[in-house]
């Protein structure tokens, strides 16, 4: 089992939740993170000065996987985020780590069968 | 604002009276008791748009937060300057074309009356203020429709020409002296404060606008929550405040209409709020805050054109009838689908005409006996009934029928739905470049 | 309240006069200042539930803000309808059952003093929504003290309840003019926008209630931190402005005697904050926001009996003293571990004790002249300490004993406090289905 | 507040005449009118503070949010006190050491005033506390200069010194009858509200703080954005709303000239709002809602010091010029670099300026009439030019060295700027022990 | 050595937090995310309509433990779980990862003794 | 590979992230977490009654590095974080897992270049 990490932009989220529900992955937890890359980010003005924040808002999917499950994840992300590029460098990452067990709570099940 | 009528005319007598032994009043002398009120008045009034920009702000989703609350803010600014130079002109002139509006080259950057009194002892200055506060809320209001998806551009342009060519003649018809619902019937359609002028031209336009727009990309499939219930709260409490002036302002004076006006107001709202929960209770089992807010509203709505002429009693049920309607109306809305995002149409427009409709029924008789005198003889409900429903009917259908040709029209020129890009990453980022915020994410 | 008597007197006297050759004043006519101040008042008093809402909202946790702000809101419309079938006729009407409460049947609906002026040329309406407020933030404030662990319903149920049993006696006795309080002593006990009967009532009942209910279940073990202090704040700041309307209101005039109290409103309410962040300074080392809000209200609840008596300097003294005895009430409540969650004993209980008790040794002298008069020769300020001492104690009582009885027969009937599973999930969620600050999670 | 005698005068004639019949007037009756609209907008004033601290606090970062929301708090309680020791003396009092302020040991504690009514009818309490509250709002003002970097303690005593040494001198010599500024010229420097005394004044302090305390750790390197942006713009409407009664009660009476005051406050913001946006999306191409509230608050400055003497058409044109310059002085500031943090200067200082200098062309005929009467035959819009040239030099240079003086002299005894570590942990959690938004993370 | 993230109901944050104290594990990191799954989450309600939120708020622990205590500390939070199930399907995960190593800032101790 | 996260004191995020990029680390995900630990956390003080929180919020922040650069990332955060230690104890934890594959969305690369 895999646990992935996928950091994305902010409008990005929609898309990428319809397109990993298409790919069969309905369990996701999302979550805010402020990122610092090398992406251009879109700018803020404020006061008629361009700001061009050092912490980029960004959201943060976490998904366990079964292995099968890894690469369909990762195209269904893939894809999502090529949409709408709008011609911004850098649309985040996806990280993939080694998941030793999952427990589902409700179930008490472990293992594969619990993700 | 017929009510006032009748008072000011005593005031302006008494003031004339108690002073006329000073001088010849070449015009009605100051009422400074009046007029504190509706400076006053003007400002609470005004305290309703951020309430506004509050209430509608916190329900839609924190990527559109500053688009939407800029959309009633932005209506303060647009309309302002607009009334200076044509709109109270078009609204209070004396009629041309037929009536259809008014215009005097007086009221043009309001220099003709930079000294003016009116009966009843008011700068006309305030009065002309005070109006325009009313030709801000209403396009603001009809934000509520569309929100979420509409380009900034594209709605300050339409609030513009919606203001000119809709707002002002519906204002004129209805309350300027020589406007033809002023006079229909025996003493005029009642409408006190706006149910037609404001929430029901309000309401149905922002009905068009939402059917002409269209719904939001994701609508209805994904769910959408409120961004800050807390907030909308807020705003609603703001909101009943503002309306006290709106509604006891509308007396034009500092008297008995306008306690009589303010009553019925803190009344009507009570009722409404309550009335939301109580169904929403048995209903769903729950009462949320959003439900008591929106009770508020419809309440405050149904009583503004009545708040001259009924009572307590009549308040309570016009308030608690107002929001059991409406409630019903969002309930078909959710069943059809249509996206009438924040329920613009769902509570102004119904809430306004069912209280312009059914106030009749709830009439203070000295109101209708004035009415029989001045009908000669005789003058039933049935008859106000009819004027109401005329009234109701004009407005719906000039609002309507008017919003969807400025619409279209206007779409030739400038794109007024949002760019698919722009609703997705949201209005704040998109065009106005920022976002509502920060405190989120660490920064 | 009694102080307006001498200048409404006044006033109606000069209306009178300037007009008495006009016509044969068969009711006083309208004085539109006083009208214009009182519609204001009114209106400011309202703008302190949102406020109210706000500072005990931000102060709770996240998850039972929308709750506790309801608890504001939602008396805005229960107390209100209640007012206008019983409340007002209760408290004003002439006294029955040997003075318990008052009542004439032209209150019921206010169908009786649709045309009323008082004297002093105010519309009676008006008086009787201004004391409407007041009818509604009374049971208000009581929520602070049970925060975070009360059922909607039952809530609802018990302000109910409280407002007829407790609240409109009380105001009955204090402030109508065969009220007994009213006509203790030489010139009645001082309590001039509701001391005794607004924040002494509202704080004991707090305090009953709190013991009654018990502690939440978390508390004291698990520290609990409010949700947002920038809300707070900015409630307390609306709050400020509102008890303008709240204290300057209660003169029933718009004159010196407005002035005196708006005066003295301000003077007190910035003592009182500079004085809770001192002692909090040299206490604590940090000057909090959350003091200086506390230490405003303090002020403001001292005051309140008293602003119609004290003069500038003593409004300082005023102030500051609530604020010490607050602060140490609390650092208290904090050792003996009883959860009057959000102080409203704390700050309302106590300060309106210090307020009415203290205000003796401050009152103006033209006022104790005037008592000694009506005394007949002499009357010194102990003796009107006792009367004061007097008021508030059976204020405490008839409150406390009262509310006690109300919540153990209500409690028969419905659960009052709020489910273990509804206490852990958030009043939000479980009686309100909503979540207040959406913005936070990605949605 | 010259205009103003002009129709107090007027007004206490009138009420002279329709009263002198009843009695031989020792003092002028209360006009309860007047009274009711200086009731009100001292409170709507005071609405301006939690205003203030709502546009101020959602600017900066979220660790600082409470800490300067409190530097307009802190001021209430401060500036109110000291305005009862020795402010309203200093002010308003009679001239003393040549004129540099004024004193009159009847006002301290105002124990004087207990009972005098004005001119105009109004009880002198309300006007001193009417003009508490300018007291009140200037160095709030003056601390979004230096935002995110002061101790609350040093803020707090600056504030103090800063409000006796500075604002009461600037105060008497602007607005008291025998200041020499307000009998420049034929008429006086025109300064209806505040221009000169408020916004000059804390807008040049500002400046001269911020370059004194140096700019923050992290600026300009570390892009620095606001924490609540929807705060921000909700202040920015209730300053509105105060504004009007900080511009229409500096008629201080309720007649023609509040209602003057009160159309173009309106006018001139509205129009400074539309051309910042306009600009901006010229300039940047997204027209932002902070872009809106600047707008608002630029054409508000610059009206302020002139909303007696020009006409609608005139504060079009001044507050779009404002809104321009405004924007000017601030990309200017960007490139300059130094950290006037929320731009006191930027806004409130050039706008003031821009305002007070500007107004002259755009001037009523009647009171241009009415100078060159008292001028003796003729006074020319570039005299009057000339005479407020010169006021804005004297209170421009007089509140620079003034601030700097304070500061330098100060310095030495308390840090006034937040240490190190403060800065960087927040003023929150350093000063005040407290975080404003408990609700983003889990508790 | 082992890193646990959690995700669980909003509102079992407490009991959760009181059972690992009990079991002797004092050390969490907790944060809002928002979760997608099968869950039948708690139902919000606007304006008459019900509204069944397409992502729920859940809470998110994230511990950093020594081998022995993996067992307890999941068990821990089964049971605290288990607790006011209230018919509710669902009530999160339990993902364990393999940790290579943990630094002590205060003391730059590693290592198991570190955590 | 490895996947770092660390928990950091919420003031010390500015001096973390300077020091990050001096070691040539510019990209990181930032977000908030509420901490329980033995740290003694900096009181908050409510109506005169000091509250000593027992979640402290703190910064959490996610860093996936190529191996030669995790001792530079560790010391980088270890030295920023000695700072402004003002007599706290306890200012977090490094955490470091492994790190099977990482991809760049932009440019679909994988594995090390894409870090
Ligand atoms: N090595 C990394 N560790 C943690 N977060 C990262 C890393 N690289 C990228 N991110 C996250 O992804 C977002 C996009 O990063 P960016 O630098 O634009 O990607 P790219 O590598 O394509 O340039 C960043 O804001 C950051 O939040
Ligand atoms: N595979 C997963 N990856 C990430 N988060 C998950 C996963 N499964 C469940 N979750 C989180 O746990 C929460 C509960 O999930 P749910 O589907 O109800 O669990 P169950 O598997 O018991 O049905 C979800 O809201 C989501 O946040
Ligand atoms: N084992 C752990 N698992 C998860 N988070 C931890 C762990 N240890 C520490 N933390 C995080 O680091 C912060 C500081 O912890 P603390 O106990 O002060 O560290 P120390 O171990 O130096 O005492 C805590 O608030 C918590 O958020």
């Amino acid at each position: 089992m895999k646990f992935i990490v996928a950091i994305i932009r902010e409008n990005q989220l929609d898309q990428v939740r319809e397109a990993l529900i298409d790919a069969g992955i309905s369990r996701i937890s999302v979550s805010n993170v402020s990122g610092h890359g090398r992406q251009a980010t879109t700018e803020e003005i404020y006061r008629g000065q361009i700001v061009v924040p050092n912490l980029t808002a960004n959201i943060r999917i976490e998904i366990g996987l079964n292995d099968e499950f890894v690469d369909k994840a990762c195209n269904a992300i893939i894809n999502a985020t090529k949409a709408n590029e709008n011609g911004l460098v850098g649309s985040g990452k996806i990280f993939i780590l080694p998941l030793e067990e999952v427990i589902r709570l409700r179930t008490d099940e472990r293992g594969p069968k619990a993700i | 604002m017929k009510i006032l009528l009748r008072c000011t005319l005593l005031l302006c007598a008494l003031t004339l009276l108690t002073t006329s032994t000073v001088w010849a009043a070449d015009q009605p002398i100051i009422d400074s008791g009046a007029t504190a009120w509706m400076l006053t008045s003007t400002a609470f009034v005004l305290l309703m748009i951020p309430g506004l920009a509050m209430f509608y702000g916190g329900l839609v989703r924190s990527k559109n937060v500053l688009g939407t609350m800029m959309h009633s803010f932005s209506a303060m600014g647009v309309m302002t300057v607009l009334w200076v130079v044509c709109g109270y002109s078009m609204a209070f002139g004396p009629s041309i074309l037929g009536g259809w509006f008014g215009w005097s080259s007086d009221y043009f950057m309001l220099s003709g009356i930079d000294e003016t009194i009116m009966e009843g002892g008011i700068p006309e200055y305030i009065f002309s203020m005070f109006q325009a506060k009313f030709a801000i809320i209403t396009p603001a209001l009809i934000a509520g429709a569309f929100a979420e998806r509409v380009s900034f551009k594209g709605y300050c342009f339409f609030i513009a020409i919606w203001g000119i060519l809709i707002y002002n003649p519906l204002c004129h018809w209805v309350w300027a002296s020589d406007g033809f619902l002023f006079n229909l019937g025996a003493r005029g359609a009642i409408d006190f404060a706006g149910g037609t002028v404001v929430h029901i031209s309000a309401g149905v336009s922002g009905l068009v606008a939402a059917l002409f727009l269209g719904g939001r990309k994701a609508h209805p499939h994904l769910q959408m929550r409120p961004n800050n219930l807390v907030m909308t709260l807020t705003g609603a409490g703001l909101l009943w405040v503002g309306w006290f002036g709106f509604n006891a302002g509308s007396s034009l004076s500092s008297g008995l209409s306008s306690a009589q006006a303010l009553t019925v107001t803190q009344i009507a709202a009570a009722a409404g709020a309550m009335a939301w929960v109580i169904i929403e209770g048995l209903h769903q089992g729950k009462a949320t805050a959003l439900g008591f807010a929106s009770g508020i509203l419809a309440g405050l709505v149904a009583i503004t054109p009545a708040a001259g002429v009924v009572k307590p009693g009549g308040a309570i049920v016009l308030g608690a009838l107002a929001t059991g309607i409406c409630y019903l109306a969002i309930v078909v809305k959710n069943k059809m689908g249509y996206d009438d995002t924040l329920d613009a149409f769902g509570i102004h427009g119904v809430g306004g005409i069912v209280g312009a409709i059914f106030l009749v029924f709830f009439i203070r008789d000295s109101w209708m006996a004035e009415a029989s005198t001045l009908a000669g003889g005789s003058w039933t409900v049935w008859q106000q009934l009819g004027v109401q429903v005329t009234a109701v009917l004009i407005a719906v259908a000039y609002a309507g029928v008017g919003t969807w040709v400025i619409l279209f029209v206007l779409n030739k020129f400038i794109k007024i739905r949002a760019s698919e890009e722009a609703e997705m990453r949201g209005l704040d980022n998109h065009y106005h470049g920022e976002r509502g915020y920060g405190m989120i994410n660490p920064h």
